[in-house]
């Protein structure tokens, strides 16, 4: 066959790609690049960056117990909780001190899985650079809580079923409270 | 319309010749066609540069650079300045003198070759007799230069792409002169101006020797001016950025406004030996000589938005071997269809031309790609 | 006009000194590249001098064939064997005296050749055509073009002989 | 340290090229350094140079050795989950594959059907993905300016967008667990994967009239760094790299490992194991792993997507303790055969674990290819192993 023919259709390829990105839609060929800071691609439901603490109304009552369990499970240890004691040194149910250093943090979303409170999950925030490395990218716990709304708007399905299993759970306890209510009421009665 | 920076000249040259003594005139119109040639040089290279970005991006369903100015245009001042600023780092063991040698010496010959390009009608700047051998002269003298830069830097990869870029550089005159050779049978002149004049009623790539000799031509300027498929010198995948290493800030700034320099002459006398230089029916001459050099230097982009880089003993081989041999039969098919005249010349110039490139494929069967079969086994 | 001439003439005269400058530092550098690289000066300041004589086909092809092939050769050689510098050797007191009386010998024969030419420029002479050259060369000088064909091809065979190292 | 050869010493020991060299040069030694912008990431090559000719090749790698295994060590099972997806940044998801069945291996841990399923529609699409930027590179180690791996690109990005859809990161996906996957694909999500598949093997066509017959391609990559046969069984060379020698060995017919038997698919061989003959099989592999994926997204059942003992361990994972013994499982990476060697000791942290990095044992090979070859050659043919960094030097 023509010695150059196949020099010829490759260079064919690109002339058509040179066309195509003028006048094709970004689908089938066209140009397809999202110009970043004026125009966006849609973060997806599911992607991950950095965690954050959930409260519910007030950033005083956060879900956050202080258990420990997500520090302990974090494969590169980036997470820091110190337990709130009241003045009369009684440990409380709240950290005083809750650290993740997002240099060394990776993402990975083990500690949204491992938490029993639905305390801690992973946002969709990416612009976070900052000038300096310590203490900047050192978050502590007022950076880190957010309202259990903006976890909604940024994770509808998710918030949805975390909050309907909240729901249900608090019903459960709030039968179960009942029943040992009417049990002690029926344990009165019978005695006599 | 057409004569229209002729007329600005001379309105110009008026102007000087009311109160300045008659040698100044004389010698301030040289200076302006001088000026008018360094200034065209830097545009051209500056956009050239935005030209070939903004080009290879939309091949590859980008946008190029379109940040700096409406569409990119201030980019290439954006570069000018980020070369200017940055720092030009010497090698220490470097040779202090020819490292700042090399990248003056690369762009006198570059610049030199606009005095002999034809821009439009009576619109160039130097109509030597001896135009296209000038040419040729300048841009054998690169040679020594790009070895200087790779030599004079004493790097490895430096002194790799300066062997490389040695032995390309001999390997493509030949066939590059030889290809011309065809063009003065028919014109009978050197000079790039009568060239131009005798294609006003047929282009030469319009003739079979001609067709070929503007293929021949064309591939031998792209190895010329080290651009792809033939970019070996600065070959980034292997010698890093080949003779051009060690240079930094303004000097590779140079070397670059050099190579963009060859590009576009070595486009513009393309244009001005086989596609017929500014002739053209109805738009103004030099308005035609820009279009067909940039759809010349288009093609120069699209071979380096695609193709891949030939190896150093090929890309020799494919000179010696293919494009000599084929410069040479091209010579005879031409003397043949000059001296017949008519369709039979151009019948035989055809046959002997085909029969050749066939007889030329069929011997360097190194470079025909093996049908291979592949076994689909579970 | 007459002013232009003199910028000229005094062009050409700066061209013949910056060739002689260019050619001592040919033979005095001890940096192998500098001394190749001011014999390239003086090449292309001959070119000059043959472009301001009026023979503009000669100029080019003194540039394409001396400073385009043959300095490229001499710096593949420099390449090749990378001497760098040359220890210029002090010389004893004999050779210089030698030295001395085979300098002054052949300048009084160049002198003597010089001044026993006029130099008035043939009037009438006009510019050498380029195709009377090619015509020229093509019929009464057909026979020394083809023996000097001849003659470089053996050549290139012979210095691929030399160059390869004898079978081990 | 072994001594470094002064090229004067060089003379008696050179029994490559005696022949060949006419020209007495002086041998040139370069270091194409782990500064390079042809060596797929921080890899240097010590070259031995007589002109432009190879004649010593001395491969130094462990600039970006992360200490993976020790890690891994100390932590405990789930946790290196997210550190598998850094072996070979490329396939994070046929890291994860390949880990998982390990420690399923280990723990003798059932997976139900449509995790088996949603993992080898996971896994196919990486060896897409895998394939297609590795010819991107390889046609940039050739000169061609960045249009192939933009072309490339374009097509992972879709699938990186379907990554991320599923697993919550684009190249770190983390998305395997022991005895299944993290989270169910939705139905839409499963409509992506279709309408990228159906769409792939017109990409491929286009690819291939760009670069399969092309003339410069063909000179620079025929008969260039020969590997015969029984050289590559020797050195247990795996993957493309082996099957291009005409080697037929593919895990997924030998082991036939997770739901692999269900499909028909066929392995493509080449016949000479040159450069040409590595990226043509890997363009005959994507057309085998789209015919993959179709099957498997048309027969993908219903049903819970991790193993229901796994439950308690999902809030817990630092309770799953497997019994003491050992296990190794291989998967077939798009690298090759990826695999890994876990003993426990019946604690939380395996006791010993080891990775079979089938791209550092591909590279040993690297100098009896590259011996005698251009050094355009050998930074082509190292870009035809198909190397990435972070698996060679875990």
């Amino acid at each position: 066959m023509l010695f150059g023919m196949g020099i010829l259709r490759g260079l064919g390829v690109t002339l058509k790609n040179f066309f195509a990105s003028y006048y094709k839609k970004p689908e089938e060929g066209g140009l397809f690049t999202v110009e970043y800071p004026e125009k966006r691609l849609p973060v997806k439901e599911r992607f991950r960056n950095f965690p954050f603490l959930v409260y519910d109304t007030t950033p005083e009552n956060m879900r956050c117990v202080a258990c420990d369990i997500c520090a302990k499970e974090c494969p590169p240890k980036c997470i820091y909780i110190v337990r709130d004691n009241d003045e009369a040194g009684r440990p409380l149910k709240k950290p005083a001190i809750f650290d993740i250093d997002f240099t060394v943090c990776m993402n990975c979303g083990i500690c949204e899985e491992v938490c029993p409170f639905d305390a801690i999950y992973m946002d969709h925030e990416f612009e976070i650079a900052d000038a300096n490395r310590l203490d900047a990218l050192l978050y502590n716990l007022p950076d880190l809580l957010k309202p259990n709304d903006y976890f909604q708007k940024i994770r509808p399905n998710d918030a949805a079923q975390v909050d309907a299993r909240r729901l249900e759970a608090e019903e459960k306890k709030k039968a179960a409270v009942a029943a040992v209510k009417t049990q002690a009421a029926a344990k009165d009665i019978k005695p006599e | 319309m057409d004569q229209l920076f002729v007329n600005l000249k001379n309105m110009a040259l008026h102007l000087i010749g009311v109160f300045a003594p008659d040698w100044l005139v004389s010698l301030s119109s040289i200076l302006i066609s001088v000026g008018a040639m360094t200034f065209l040089g830097i545009f051209i290279m500056m956009y050239l540069t935005l030209m070939e970005r903004k080009v290879i991006g939309r091949m590859q369903n980008r946008i190029g650079p379109n940040r700096v100015g409406k569409w990119g245009l201030l980019q290439p001042v954006a570069d000018a300045i980020k070369m200017l600023t940055k720092e030009d780092i010497v090698p220490e063991p470097a040779d202090r003198l020819l490292h700042f040698l090399a990248p003056v010496m690369i762009v006198i010959p570059a610049l030199l070759i606009f005095a002999v390009i034809p821009f439009g009608r009576n619109m160039t700047a130097l109509d030597l007799n001896v135009g296209l051998l000038y040419f040729f002269a300048m841009s054998s003298t690169t040679t020594m230069v790009i070895f200087m830069a790779g030599w004079g830097s004493r790097n490895k990869y430096a002194s790799l792409g300066g062997m490389r870029s040695v032995a390309q550089m001999i390997s493509y005159e030949v066939p590059m002169v030889l290809s011309v050779v065809p063009v003065l049978l028919s014109v009978g002149s050197l000079s790039t101006g009568k060239i131009v004049e005798a294609q006003a009623d047929l282009w030469f790539v319009l003739t079979p020797w001609g067709f070929f000799a503007c293929v021949i031509f064309f591939l031998c300027g792209v190895a010329e001016c080290n651009r792809s498929p033939f970019d070996l010198p600065e070959a980034e995948s292997e010698i890093v950025a080949g003779f051009h290493t060690e240079f930094s800030g303004m000097k590779f700034a140079l070397f670059y406004m050099a190579e963009f320099m060859n590009a576009f002459s070595i486009a513009a006398l393309t244009a001005t030996l086989f596609l017929g230089g500014w002739q053209g029916p109805l738009l103004p001459s030099w308005l035609w000589f820009i279009l067909k050099t940039y759809s010349l230097l288009f093609v120069m982009m699209w071979f380096r938005g695609t193709l891949p880089r030939l190896r150093a003993d090929q890309m020799m081989g494919l000179a010696w071997k293919f494009l000599l041999p084929l410069a040479l039969v091209n010579i005879l098919a031409a003397g043949l269809h000059l001296y017949l005249g008519g369709p039979a010349g151009f019948a035989s110039a055809l046959i002997i031309l085909l029969g050749s490139f066939m007889g030329l494929s069929k011997v360097n069967r190194s470079y025909v790609p093996e049908k291979r079969e592949y076994v689909l086994a579970d | 006009m007459e002013s232009l001439q003199v910028l000229v003439k005094a062009g050409i005269y700066i061209l013949m000194a910056a060739g002689s400058l260019a050619a001592i530092g040919a033979v005095f550098f001890p940096n192998l590249f500098y001394a190749g690289l001011s014999l390239a000066g003086v090449l292309i300041c001959v070119a000059g001098i043959y472009l301001s004589a009026g023979a503009d086909f000669l100029a080019m092809v003194q540039i394409l064939i001396y400073v385009g092939a043959v300095m490229t050769l001499i710096i593949y050689a420099i390449m090749l064997t990378n001497i760098e510098e040359i220890k210029v050797s002090h010389l004893g007191i004999k050779q210089i005296l030698l030295s001395i009386l085979a300098v002054s010998g052949f300048a009084v024969l160049t002198a003597s050749a010089i001044l026993s030419i006029d130099w008035r420029p043939l009037s009438g002479q006009n510019r050498l055509e380029v195709h009377e050259l090619g015509a020229a060369l093509m019929s009464r000088y057909i026979f020394p073009f083809e023996v000097l064909g001849i003659l470089l091809f053996a050549v290139l065979i012979g210095a691929i002989v030399i160059a390869r190292k004898d079978k081990v | 340290m072994e001594k470094t050869l002064q090229s004067g010493d060089f003379k008696e020991k050179s029994f490559v090229l005696r022949g060949e060299r006419d020209v007495d040069t002086q041998t040139l030694e370069i270091n194409v350094g782990p500064q390079h912008p042809s060596t797929h990431g921080a890899f240097r090559m010590n070259i031995l140079l007589d002109g432009e000719t190879v004649v010593r090749l001395k491969p130094v790698m462990g600039y970006l050795h992360r200490n993976h295994e020790q890690i891994a060590e100390n932590m405990s099972y789930a946790a290196t989950m997210p550190y598998t997806d850094r072996l070979d940044y490329f396939s994070s998801m046929s890291n994860n594959f390949g880990y998982a069945m390990c420690v399923e291996k280990l723990a003798s841990i059932e997976v139900p059907e449509r995790a088996e399923y949603i993992r080898v529609i996971m896994a196919e699409l990486t060896r897409l993905v895998n394939h297609v930027s590795l010819i991107g590179f390889l046609l940039n180690d050739l000169g061609a300016f960045f249009t192939p791996v933009v072309y490339a690109f374009r097509e992972r990005e879709k699938i990186l967008d379907i990554f991320e859809e599923v697993s919550g990161s684009r190249m770190m996906c983390n998305y395997l667990r022991f005895g299944g996957v993290k989270t169910d694909i939705g139905a839409n999500t499963l409509e992506g994967i279709k309408k990228i598949v159906r769409a792939f093997p017109a990409f491929l066509e286009e690819f291939e009239t760009l670069l399969t017959k092309n003339e410069i391609l063909c000179m620079r990559c025929q008969n260039i760094g020969i590997l015969r046969p029984e050289l590559a069984v020797n050195a247990s060379i795996t993957g493309p790299m082996l099957r291009a020698s005409g080697v037929n060995y593919d895990l997924r017919k030998v082991d036939k490992y997770s739901v692999y038997d269900r499909f028909s698919f066929k392995i493509p061989l080449g016949s000479r194991g040159d450069v040409y003959d590595r990226y043509f099989v890997r363009i005959l592999e994507m057309h085998e792993s789209v015919k993959i994926l179709e099957q498997a997204l048309k027969d993908i059942p219903q049903g819970d997507i991790i193993n229901r003992k796994m439950a308690p361990f999902v809030k817990a994972p630092r309770n799953f303790k497997p019994a003491v013994g050992e296990a190794y499982a291989r998967v077939e990476a798009p690298k090759g055969e990826l695999g890994y060697y876990i003993v426990s000791d019946g604690t939380a942290q395996p006791w010993r674990y080891h990775v079979r990095a089938p791209s550092l044992i591909n590279l040993t090979i690297l100098e009896d290819m590259c011996l005698g070859q251009k050094l355009a050659d050998a930074i082509v043919i190292l870009g035809s192993v198909d190397i990435v960094l972070g698996e060679v030097d875990h």
